[in-house]
């Protein structure tokens, strides 16, 4: 079997087409930077998904063209955005009180690491002297009903990032519910991982194997 | 697609049942969703507990629901409201619960249960019999009592204008407890006089976001508690 | 000297008078139901206040002829008001952090009974088997910076209001800065009541013959 | 007469001592009052206790403040931002101290400082490092932890429309802190792009009421962060 390096199993854009499967029609999704951004290309057609961007956005819509940039408008990420029809502006109070209070349906975040348990470390690998910033991922995890992690399998040093137990520092515990990996989908039920999908080509020896905890099948 | 429109005041309450806990907007009869109200006596579910700042006026809206025995126990600040005259014959008669609560701390524990914050601190009603049995806690020397969010299966609230999405716009001093009780109910009706297409609303303006409100039932010409009343009606 | 019934001292429009030379310029006012709603009459016109009513105004003018009248335009009293240029709306948690927040500068009530520690009754007479109502006066007393009452200082029954302690039950404790009365105005100050000012005629020991505490001089 | 217009960004930032606490709007570069914060530069206070969401990008605004040795510490949710160069140095030298929050709870202390509440418990940070310490409570079997209230001597934010009240409309994501910080601050202190007569907002629209404003100064073409940065400005 290839090397992971070697680019088997799902791409980036596979994985995120993949996450983008699983957003329903009529959901409220916040995706934080990097990978989970992607996902949004990848919504069926027919679904109508609204995005909250958690710096004060409902209903954000894709990146301008550079001539219509608009600095007062941008993402959590600090990328240019746009607003849809339909979309509303907030302050940061009323913002987390949609995150915290449940009423944001799913966010697709990336990771770290993630535990069996639905542990996630993804704002500090804990190293004295680097500069935290946890920004509104433990906001997140504490108030979305649903935390989609996506993530490469393992580290780009070929370490799990699916363990027993997170050696990071968390971000919330007993948080995720699914985790969209280069490898497979994999839930997070309350006996620990269970596979759901394997990408094309990819066993499920496979993945055990790089995986530092039992998946489920 | 999202669309939180519904067709009819009747599919606006559907799914209530007895025992829920409701939300009901309005400051005296500003904001009152007087419409809604009267669906959900038609509806007929019971042994309601409402929460709503008074307990109605005549024989119709909030009032009504309490005379046609639906209102197990209701959480309010101000009952004794002009020309309120079933409430209290009800509460005189030990036929209805009451939980007296300061409009401020009410409205504290409203926004508080739609933020996801389970309890706070307040410094009203300190040293007062309603903050007699509850946690005490000293911050910087001044005492304060510790009160609980409130959460809801549903609310009931009036709006000016809407669009599918649910984004609302209210009119003047009935916006009151629209806005929060939207966001702690786990299901929010809205009655609106008009509905607007997407984008009509300018995002700066939005009152609530749309992520709070579930359902909207458009009441082109709400009829105001007042007139009601004036005319004697009982209803149903 | 005359009974208090034939209107010795200051008639209820005096005493809003009165009070009104005590509200500053530039300043953010609450004005409770009856007699202290009188107050904004009687404001020098080279001020300017601006009114909170608590159900959602800022910026509340006075009541409208009959044909301008807008049910869904009231203040806290159930009245029909108007909304001057420079107003606002917004909803009760607003109004509330505004008035818990400390940034209401002045409130005027009524009272049943005020303490020389400044405790105030204004809510309730604890009678069994009437409806209590509170409303927004317990938030009002524990946030607004200064609470200034006006009544008349003895009952229809012509007891004192103004005692060393209150029998009714409470609205806060050590609230009240200032006591506006048919007979004088009083202050609240660490060691009790304090006289600040006789309305015309009436004498210091009269007004202390009809107070239930000490009035310091 | 109710006039918080003030005619220089120097006297929009007088009075603010050493020591001073100062909450100061923006998410990045979104609503960063950067003219405001060149004022408190020159104004020339030090020791102070700044609440910012970020630690500003390059050598200008927020960045610069620190990079003029006039932060003691910072209270922020997310100081590893692009082009935060100053910063990362200071904290490295142990010259700046960090508290750091979880931005929504940043958010909610902001709020509840504002809004007269002491402490109030929320699910955020349990069971991890910024939640060690805390006091932890357990609420219809679920864990929260006590979080305080946050007030300030000053705050710094920018909008973009505002009348002689202090009433504030702003733009777009550039809304973001300022409404809470103008809650809860003793003095707050907003730059706005226009002026407009009284009445010309309209009152369903006020973003924040002027009543938590008590400074506006006009400076009708803000500079963006961004714009400086490009520039390789260094302030002053």
């Amino acid at each position: 079997m290839k090397n992971q390096d070697e680019t088997i199993g799902w791409s980036r854009t596979e994985m995120a087409w993949r996450a983008a499967q699983d957003i329903p029609d009529s959901t409220y999704v916040n995706l934080g930077v990097g990978m989970p951004v992607m996902v949004a290309q990848y919504i069926p057609k027919d679904r109508e998904v609204i995005y909250h961007t958690e710096n004060g956005l409902l209903g954000m819509g894709p990146v301008p063209p550079k001539e219509s940039i608009d600095l007062e408008l941008i993402n959590a990420g600090n990328e240019p955005v746009t607003a849809l029809p339909g979309s509303c502006y907030f302050h940061q109070g009323d913002s987390f009180a949609m995150i915290r209070g449940g009423h944001i349906d799913i966010c697709v975040l990336g990771a770290m690491q993630v535990a069996e348990n639905g542990d996630l470390a993804n704002w500090s690998t804990g190293v004295p002297g680097t500069v935290p910033s946890v920004g509104g991922a433990m906001d997140l995890v504490a108030g979305v009903k649903r935390i989609f992690v996506i993530t490469q399998h393992c580290t780009k040093f070929k370490e799990p990032k699916l363990l027993q137990e997170c050696s990071y520092p968390l971000t919330g515990k007993k948080v995720v519910s699914r985790v969209y990996t280069d490898l497979a989908v994999i839930d997070v039920i309350d006996k620990g991982f269970k596979l759901v999908e394997l990408a094309p080509g990819i066993t499920f020896d496979y993945v055990q194997s790089k995986t530092g905890a039992t998946i489920h099948q | 697609m999202i669309d939180k429109r519904v067709a009819s005041l009747e599919a606006a309450v559907s799914g209530i049942v007895d025992g829920a806990t409701i939300m009901i907007g309005g400051f005296a009869a500003a904001g009152s969703p007087v419409e809604l109200i009267h669906a959900l006596i038609d509806q007929g579910s019971t042994n309601l507990i409402i929460v709503n700042n008074n307990t109605g006026s005549g024989h119709i809206g909030m009032a009504a629901l309490i005379e046609n025995d639906r209102v197990k126990k209701i959480i309010t600040s101000y009952p004794r409201t002009a020309n309120s005259v079933v409430f209290p014959e009800y509460y005189k008669d030990g036929k209805i619960e009451l939980e007296i609560v300061p409009q401020g701390t009410l409205a504290e524990r409203i926004r508080a249960g739609g933020a996801g914050i389970p309890a706070f601190y307040t410094p009203t009603a300190v040293g007062t019999p309603l903050g007699e049995g509850k946690e005490v806690r000293s911050f910087d020397g001044k005492e304060y009592i510790l009160e609980y969010g409130i959460t809801a299966d549903f609310a009931l609230i009036k709006c000016k204008t809407s669009d599918r999405y649910g984004n609302l716009l209210f009119d003047k001093t009935g916006r009151n407890f629209g806005p929060i009780m939207a966001m702690a109910a786990k299901t929010t009706c809205a009655q609106t006089s008009e509905m607007v297409e997407l984008g009509e609303i300018d995002p700066e303006h939005v009152v609530t976001p749309g992520i709070f409100v579930n359902r909207v039932v458009t009441v082109p010409k709400p009829v105001h508690e007042s007139v009601y009343i004036e005319q004697g009606r009982v209803y149903p």
